[in-house]
């Protein structure tokens, strides 16, 4: 039983700062918006920092768990064994390059809520709330909390898109809560039948994982519960027939929702089939991976596809969403360790890279209040920067080398290649489609002749550039330098139950 | 200094650096900045030459790498490897960019974003320098991408006009589908040796660890790649296209080194294409089906570029049957001598288009000698090269291919090979006469001006260039210059070959020049079209289809709106209303019925209720009967 | 023997009740709301003495009554319920009708009757404590003379009640005749005389006993009178049916399922389990329809009551050990159940007091004028769905898992899906509030004082029993513990 | 002694005939008449039983004795209800006592 470690308490900071940051909030009164984004911006950039100090105080050689923090919460009280409820904290590799994306992306999103005028104190109240529950999942070693966390970054959501979104919010956001939450149906039902069979009465995370390794949960057992959590979780992280809500979610939901959504909430969804599905049921893991797999493609396939002749640039970024998140299932279902490395790789990247698109097609419908690609025309024109970032962002999504989106795909090609060749090359071909339909883009958008109606549109504002930098930055990091991020996952990749050497 | 080669591509990278963060700000927006890096990279070449060349030919590959990463037991090493071929390549790229930057000064002066041009002209040759210099696939297929964007970048310079941007997109989607097939091809051959690394996987295909079918299907992906970039039969879409591009974009990336890479991919890689069952016979034949193909449409072309470019396509084809033949160092050097003489062509097409004022179809042109007499000197002689007249570097080279030919081959490819040769003179002096000689077809062509000397300076060199390149290929020529020997001893497969004249060849390759050369002169004399014309109403169909490029375009545009997109239609529309509205709505409005349903048996009426009590003892009865018996 | 000193609370709640009626005629001019403090007054006094008898040993009292932590955690309930109550109904009936003396005294009956049926152990005094229950209920739901709707509602709840109630004495009957005695120890060694083999008089019995109690907690499908009696009733009245009611059911079924008829347990488990999916797929696919707040909760009470009769079937499959973890587990669910509901009809009568509308269309813009009610309308919407940082997802998760812990997968899948089914007519509930703008005109508008605080106090419950259920979890397993002490011997027959 | 069972069956009999009535009746008063049947079904049950076989016959009696009572108090509360219900409606019929539906 690991006991606390100072750094334990970095991380419990890091989950608690944003609660105290919506509670404060709270407290505020509605009617001052300036003091609500000062907060917030304050609030952003320390977890930023906090997320950075995670992910690089993370020692790649360590053991895997590390920055561990017990609290016993409940215990010996009814079925509750020993250590039965404990708010356990902990993390990985891949646990801790998520976070370091958490960070990224939320102070991305807040920079970009600042010129939002309605109601300012109350979306960023909901929006500390969302990004308390992403990092409480990515922390907690407890399946209470972890389910705890995992719903908590769900609930804020129906407001957030439904009273700040655009195009037909009600109904995005009715439809985006209801499947997210219709998902952890599925999860709730095998924490049910995995506590119970483990027959530990605890609900302690590397207790159970012990015990799927062990076989105190049989095969049968095993092949039985994982498609309940890689149901429920998958339909967060855009599983094919589950997706539909990424689209139309995205299209209704306000710039920077979209982009903690997009960027971070779907790797929620991936990492909950990794630390539930992976790790508590390897032979299950094991049995249905090759289905997995083969939704996985489909989505790969069908998102590029899907995303050829979207007219609405939200709709073509939300099918690429889908499409990219296709690839971090196949890389998971390769189950070798090239291949879930790169699933992990590539969750940061496309987290990185849409929340980029999503802030710059926030940038441009705020002004413009359209997003029908065939209005537009020679934008460069008039927003050179904004073109240079989108273009960066294009390349990165199509997987050009020297950017993040390269390293993750190749991460997961190899891998695939190694155990499913087919399905290798059907991913291969998706990302040439991607080619398509961001130079389809590309020459629609930006070049070409200037459309006139949009002769006095403005380039994008120093705090969009800040936090566009910030994503540009994290891209290029990870295209140029892989080191960082491939030793912190090879050893939290090796110990994965089922994953071959 | 050799194993610090990467220096060559650090320079105009961080030149490229420089001018995208600062050119708009430079003085000049930088062009001198872009010019001092291509000068330093030709300089710098030499001193590599050099310091390869003292070590001796044992010390050949000089490699050195760093761990780039490791997962496992996945060790990935990236580095450079500089061997005989990288030489050549170096030589190639570092000089023609030296003489392109030097010429965009002139050419490129007044245009909008100057300094962008410079900026991603650095950017496109520390791609290239990178991609030759490579010593495994991955680090290739990294240069290779960034080639490939450069390549775009530059297409789609003028982006103010449609038809540059499409142009653009079309030669990298076009690229892109190639590259699909270089990644799939790299990756299996990964998963057959285990190793990323060119040497040890030609080492492991030579020992005989990988073979049969697994090997032929991934040397045929990785083929696939060369055949998108060097624009080889069905992907040469692109590239009379990206003639879209300033002119000397088109003279650096789309004639000397871009489209090349393909052709030294498989020129690095030959060993296991060899091993890889007849894949060198696939080799074979699309280099020649390209080289006739496009040799035929060059004829019924009128734009000067786009006369260039498909010839272009045609002397690749040329590179690809003397890699398919086997004979390595016929291709590299026939690769190497075009380099000089088509850069030239282009170069010296540029001059011709901005002297006659933006005038490019060839009717606009005609009786530029006198109006424009170095650019017209150096054009003939670029022109004679690559017809292939006999002390001119392209009959040295066209010479080797043929004798590779001759050697490795049988007759009918002998005889193919011979015809293309013809149809290349006759394109080259059709185009020459055309252009040159004649009265001028048009007023603004009537009294054009004689380029600036920052632009004839570069033709002058080239031209010296592609006389004297030839002589590299005798044994005595390379001692001098210190190399082993000839060019056949520098740059060979299994074992050097030296160099000896074969009179019978040589006079064959004359007459094919002198068939060529005076087929054109008889047609288009003196400049004038009356017996072309007659010639073309004698087949209007079989014109009309060489002017359409075979509808090859109309073929491929089709595709993609029927096929392509179609399918795509299909997709959302499926998306939409099967998984969506049916699926996913659907169920929730079932629920939602469900519950409609149920609501109407709350009638308000006390007897109705009392008889659902009634009604759920009984049910309880049974239910409890049933489980509990 | 005789110790009277067992049930001091429970005098001082009836003595509170005849003082109140007193109170009211001997000074008819007292201001209306007076009483609602008396009441409150003597339920207050009512729980702090119920304080005093949490730790004691099990008292008995001639076999019939029986004090322990299972009885102290419904007393406490009760008093609870009835303190609250009290202050919900103080100015809500202030604006309605004169006489209120018969209102207050017949709440505080009500709850002593609640604390008498959970420490009830023989059928003729539970059947005793559940009709004083039930009359008190059946005035008070129509209490308002003039509202035909409430007059209706009464009428109905009455009538089905006086049908169920007999059903149930028809099935006391029986068993009584079965095994020749009345108190629940006396009926397991009874029917466990009788031998192997299904007994069809016996399960007559059992199941009529069934229908019975599943009348009162509103069980599908004896639950049709439970719509018409909330929308009808007063709004106080409606949440001390869906809190106070609902649980005495449960304190009733809980002594008798794991006491008396636990030998039998094969065969009513069976149809415990048929009726909690019924009960609670019934419940929330009726209540998608809804466009009445009250009749809304109404429907989403009945799911919960098919969530809560997953412990019970729990109970039936599970052995000694996993039955007394769902006894546990269902208990902490009661009263994470009973904070929300009574958080959110705190806000709601606050609302109503100002609007007089009970449609859910009234609610729209409430987060506009006032937010804080806004907020603890969401959080108790968002506990009953389970959702993080309330009540519903610590005491759902726990409740579901220990009905697993017996086997029941099945049936907690089926929870599960029903939970994920109300978010939509919860979050259709937030839409008007958060989504629409208030009626024009409408600008910020102060909580009423006393509500308020309520609200506030009870939302700080709900969120410490989501986040930190561990001494709530606690009390409620001692709870339980006490219940399966009591039927230990019955228990231990099982096979 | 009359046999145990013509009791049981005379009050299964009268036990139906009041369900039947609750079921079929419109008027509240008449349900509720119905509902004392049933009850009085219950109590000759419990004295049934305790005749036959309960020794000391206490507990039966006394059963039977509460019925009864809070039978009467349950019509003497129902009938205020329905005087009640008279007086809104000018009817007693259940039928119409119906506005709280769906």
């Amino acid at each position: 039983m690991a006991e606390t470690d100072a750094q334990g308490y970095v991380l419990l900071t890091a989950l608690a700062l944003p609660l105290l940051a919506a509670a404060a909030l709270l407290a505020m009164p509605g009617d001052r918006p300036m003091a609500a984004r000062r907060l917030s911006a304050v609030t952003g950039a320390v977890l930023l920092g906090l997320s950075i100090y995670v992910f690089l105080a993370y020692r790649a050689g360590g053991e895997v768990l590390q920055m561990q923090l017990r609290w016993p919460w409940i215990e010996h009280v009814g079925f509750l064994g020993e250590n039965g409820i404990a708010l356990r904290l902990g993390v990985d590799g891949i646990s801790a390059l998520l976070t370091l994306l958490t960070g990224v992306v939320a102070f991305a999103g807040t920079l970009v809520a600042w010129k939002l005028e309605y109601r300012a104190r109350d979306f960023f109240i909901l929006f500390w709330v969302l990004i308390a529950g992403v990092y409480g999942t990515f922390f907690s070693l407890d399946l209470f909390f972890f389910f705890f966390f995992y719903e908590l970054a769900v609930v804020p959501l129906y407001l957030l898109i439904g009273i700040w979104g655009s195009t037909r919010k009600e109904y995005g956001a009715m439809k985006l809560t209801l499947m997210l939450v219709g998902g952890s149906v599925g999860i709730w039902i095998g924490i049910f039948a995995v506590v119970h069979e483990a027959g530990l009465g605890t609900f302690d995370l590397p207790a159970l994982w012990e015990a799927g390794r062990s076989g105190a949960l049989s095969p049968d057992f095993q092949k039985a519960i994982f498609p309940f959590f890689a149901v429920g979780c998958g339909v967060l992280a855009g599983l094919w027939p589950l997706h539909t809500w990424s689209p139309d979610g995205h299209m209704s939901a306000p710039t920077s929702v979209s982009m903690v959504h997009a960027g971070v909430l779907m790797k929620l969804g991936a990492f909950g089939i990794i630390r539930l599905g992976i790790q508590i049921l390897p032979e299950g893991a094991a049995f249905w991976m090759p289905a997995l797999l083969v939704l996985g493609t489909i989505g790969a396939l069908y998102g590029a596809i899907a995303a050829l002749t979207q007219r609405d640039f939200k709709l073509i970024s939300g099918y690429s969403s889908v499409s990219h998140m296709g690839y971090v299932l196949i890389g998971l279902a390769t189950l070798n360790e090239i291949g879930v490395s790169g699933a992990a790789l590539q969750m940061f990247s496309h987290g990185v890279m849409t929340a980029l698109v999503f802030l710059l097609i926030g940038a441009l419908y705020d002004q413009a209040h359209t997003r029908d690609l065939r209005d537009f025309g020679g934008v460069a024109r008039v927003m050179p920067l904004w073109v240079v970032a989108y273009v960066v962002a294009g390349l990165a999504n199509v997987g050009l080398p020297g950017l993040s989106g390269f390293t993750a795909e190749f991460h997961i090609f190899v891998g695939t290649f190694r155990t499913y060749p087919i399905f290798g090359g059907l991913a291969i071909l998706a990302a040439a489609i991607a080619a398509a339909y961001m130079l389809r883009m590309f020459a629609t958008v930006f070049f070409g002749p200037l459309n006139p109606r949009w002769r006095e549109l403005r380039d994008l504002s120093p705090i969009e550039i800040a936090a566009a930098v910030l994503l540009i930055a994290s891209m290029l990091v990870m295209g140029l330098w892989w080191a960082p991020f491939t030793d912190r996952l090879a050893q939290t990749v090796l110990s994965l139950p089922g994953v071959t050497g | 200094m050799a194993e610090h080669a990467w220096i060559l591509a650090a320079v105009p990278a961080i030149a490229f650096l420089a001018l995208a963060a600062l050119g708009r700000r430079l003085p000049r927006q930088g062009d001198f900045l872009a010019v001092l890096a291509a000068a330093s990279g030709f300089g710098l070449f030499f001193a590599v030459l050099a310091s390869f060349l003292g070590r001796g030919e044992g010390a050949w590959p000089v490699l050195n790498a760093i761990e780039w990463t490791a997962i496992g037991d996945f060790r990935l090493n990236m580095g450079i490897a500089v061997d005989q071929i990288t030489i050549v390549m170096l030589a190639v790229v570092t000089t023609v960019a030296f003489m392109v930057n030097v010429f965009s000064v002139g050419y490129m002066k007044g245009e909008p974003r100057y300094w962008w041009y410079f900026a991603v002209l650095q950017l496109f040759v520390a791609s290239m320098l990178l991609l030759v210099l490579a010593d495994n696939l991955l680090l290739l297929y990294v240069a290779w991408e960034l080639v490939g964007l450069s390549s775009f970048l530059l297409i789609g310079h003028y982006w103010e006009r449609r038809s540059a941007v499409e142009a653009a997109k079309k030669a990298f989607i076009t690229t892109r589908v190639g590259d699909v097939g270089l990644l799939i091809g790299i990756i299996l051959l990964w998963k057959a040796t285990g190793t990323f690394n060119i040497l040890d996987i030609i080492h492991a295909v030579e020992a005989g660890e990988v073979g049969g079918t697994g090997l032929f299907v991934s040397v045929m992906f990785i083929f696939l790649g060369a055949m998108g970039k060097s624009a080889q039969l069905p992907f040469h879409v692109w590239l009379p296209d990206a003639m879209e591009g300033p002119t000397p974009v088109s003279a650096l990336i789309h004639a000397a080194t871009m489209v090349v890479a393909g052709v030294y991919l498989v020129a690095r890689l030959l060993p296991v294409f060899e091993a890889a069952g007849d894949a060198l016979l696939v080799v074979t034949a699309v280099g020649l089906i390209t080289a006739l193909f496009s040799g035929v449409v060059a004829f019924a072309q009128t734009d000067i570029k786009k006369v260039l470019a498909y010839s272009t396509v045609s002397q690749l084809g040329f590179m690809f049957v003397a890699l398919g033949a086997g004979v390595v160092s016929a291709g590299m050097f026939h690769l190497f001598t075009h380099a000089f003489f088509k850069a030239l062509l282009f170069l010296g097409a540029g001059s011709v288009i901005l002297g006659a004022h933006h005038r490019q179809e060839v009717g606009q042109l005609g009786g530029l000698w006198r109006r424009m007499p170095v650019t017209a000197a150096a054009f003939l002689v670029g022109s004679l090269a690559l017809a292939g007249l006999f002390p001119l570097a392209g009959f040295w080279s066209k010479d080797e291919i043929l004798h590779a030919v001759e050697g490795h081959r049988g007759a009918l490819v002998f005889a193919l090979i011979s015809l293309a040769s013809i149809m290349t003179a006759f394109y080259t002096t059709r185009l020459f006469i055309l252009t040159f000689l004649g009265k001028p077809r048009d007023a603004e062509a009537g009294h054009a001006r004689e380029t600036g000397a920052s632009m004839t300076g570069p033709l002058v060199f080239l031209a010296v260039l592609s006389v004297f390149a030839g002589f590299v290929v005798y044994g005595g020529v390379g001692e001098a210059l210190g190399f082993p020997g000839g060019f056949g001893e520098f740059v060979y497969l299994h074992h050097p070959e030296t160099f000896h004249i074969d009179w019978g060849l040589a006079g064959v390759s004359t007459a094919l020049f002198v068939i060529g050369v005076f087929g054109a002169g008889w047609l288009y004399r003196g400049g004038r079209l009356d017996r072309a014309a007659a010639l073309t109403a004698w087949q209007p169909k079989l014109y009309e289809m060489t002017r359409r490029k075979f509808y090859f375009d109309d073929l491929y545009q089709f595709l993609i709106d029927r096929v392509v997109l179609g399918f795509s239609y299909v997709v959302s529309w499926f998306d939409r209303f099967a998984v969506n509205d049916t699926g996913v709505d659907g169920s929730a409005t079932l629920t939602g019925y469900a519950g409609f349903l149920l609501k109407h048996l709350q009638t308000g009426r006390v007897p109705n209720y009392a008889l659902a009590i009634a009604a759920g003892v009984a049910a309880l009865i049974l239910v409890a009967l049933a489980a509990g018996g | 023997m005789r110790d009277f000193t067992l049930f001091i609370p429970e005098y001082i709640a009836a003595g509170a009740a005849i003082g109140v009626l007193a109170l009211e005629l001997a000074l008819p001019r007292l201001r209306r709301d007076a009483l609602a403090w008396a009441t409150a007054a003597g339920a207050a006094a009512w729980l702090i003495a119920a304080l005093f008898y949490v730790g004691d040993a099990p008292g008995d009292f001639e076999g019939l009554l029986r004090t322990d932590a299972f009885t102290a955690y419904f007393r406490i309930l009760a008093a609870g319920a009835v303190l609250a109550v009290a202050l919900l109904s103080a100015r809500y009936l202030r604006d309605r009708t004169r006489a209120a003396g018969e209102y207050y005294g017949l709440l505080l009956m009500a709850g002593a009757g609640m604390t008498l049926l959970s420490a009830a152990r023989e059928l003729l005094t539970a059947y005793v404590a559940l009709e004083l229950l039930s009359f008190s209920l059946y005035v008070l739901v129509g209490y308002l003379k003039r509202d035909a709707r409430s007059n209706e509602a009464s009428l109905k709840y009455i009538l089905l009640g006086a049908f169920s109630s007999a059903m149930l004495l028809y099935g006391i009957s029986l068993l009584y005749g079965l095994t020749g005695s009345t108190t629940y120890a006396g009926v397991a060694e009874g029917l466990a005389a009788r031998g192997e083999g299904t007994d069809l008089a016996a399960l007559a019995a059992i199941m009529l006993i069934v229908a019975g109690v599943g009348f009162k907690v509103s069980a599908a499908p004896f639950h049709m009178w439970a719509p018409d009696a909330y929308q009808g009733a007063p709004l106080p009245v409606t949440a001390f049916l869906a809190t106070a009611s609902k649980a005495a059911g449960f304190a009733l079924i809980l002594r008798l399922f794991t006491e008396a008829l636990a030998v039998d347990a094969l065969e009513w488990r069976a149809a415990i389990a048929a009726l909690a999916a019924i009960t609670m797929t019934a419940g929330n696919l009726l209540a998608i329809q809804q466009t009445n707040l009250k009749r809304l909760l109404a429907y989403s009470s009945i799911g919960q009551a098919g969530y809560m009769l997953v412990a019970v079937a729990a109970i039936g499959y599970g052995d000694a050990a996993a039955a007394q973890n769902a006894s546990s587990a269902l208990l902490l669910h009661i009263a994470g159940y009973t904070l929300s509901t009574m958080a959110l009809f705190a806000a709601l009568v606050a609302h109503y007091n100002r609007t007089g509308d009970e449609s859910i269309e009234g609610l729209r813009g409430l987060s506009a004028t006032q937010p804080f009610l806004a907020l603890v309308i969401s959080a108790s919407l968002f506990s009953f769905a389970g959702l993080p940082f309330f009540a519903g997802f610590a005491t759902k998760l726990l409740l579901f898992q220990a009905g697993t812990g017996a086997g029941l997968l099945w049936l907690a899948g089926l929870g599960a899906a029903n939970s994920f089914i109300s978010l939509y007519y919860y979050l259709m509930v937030m839409r008007r509030m958060y989504l629409f703008d208030p009626p024009e005109g409408q600008t910020r508008i102060r909580p009423p004082a006393l509500l308020g605080a309520m609200a506030g106090l009870l939302l700080l419950g709900v969120v410490f029993i989501g986040v930190y259920p561990g001494p709530v979890f606690e009390a409620t397993d001692g709870a339980a513990a006490a219940l399966f002490e009591a039927s230990a011997a019955a228990f231990a027959r099982l096979p | 002694m009359v046999p145990l069972e013509n009791y049981l069956v005379l009050s299964a009999i009268l036990f139906a005939l009041g369900v039947y009535g609750v079921l079929s009746r419109r008027n509240a008063v008449l349900v509720l008449m119905s509902v004392e049947l049933m009850l009085n079904a219950v109590s000759l049950n419990f004295v049934a039983f305790a005749a036959h076989l309960d020794p000391d016959r206490a507990t039966g009696i006394v059963f039977a004795v509460f019925v009864i009572a809070v039978a009467a108090a349950e019509v003497g509360l129902a009938l205020a209800i329905v005087i009640r219900l008279f007086r809104n409606r000018s009817s007693a019929n259940v039928d119409e006592a119906a506005t709280l539906r769906w």
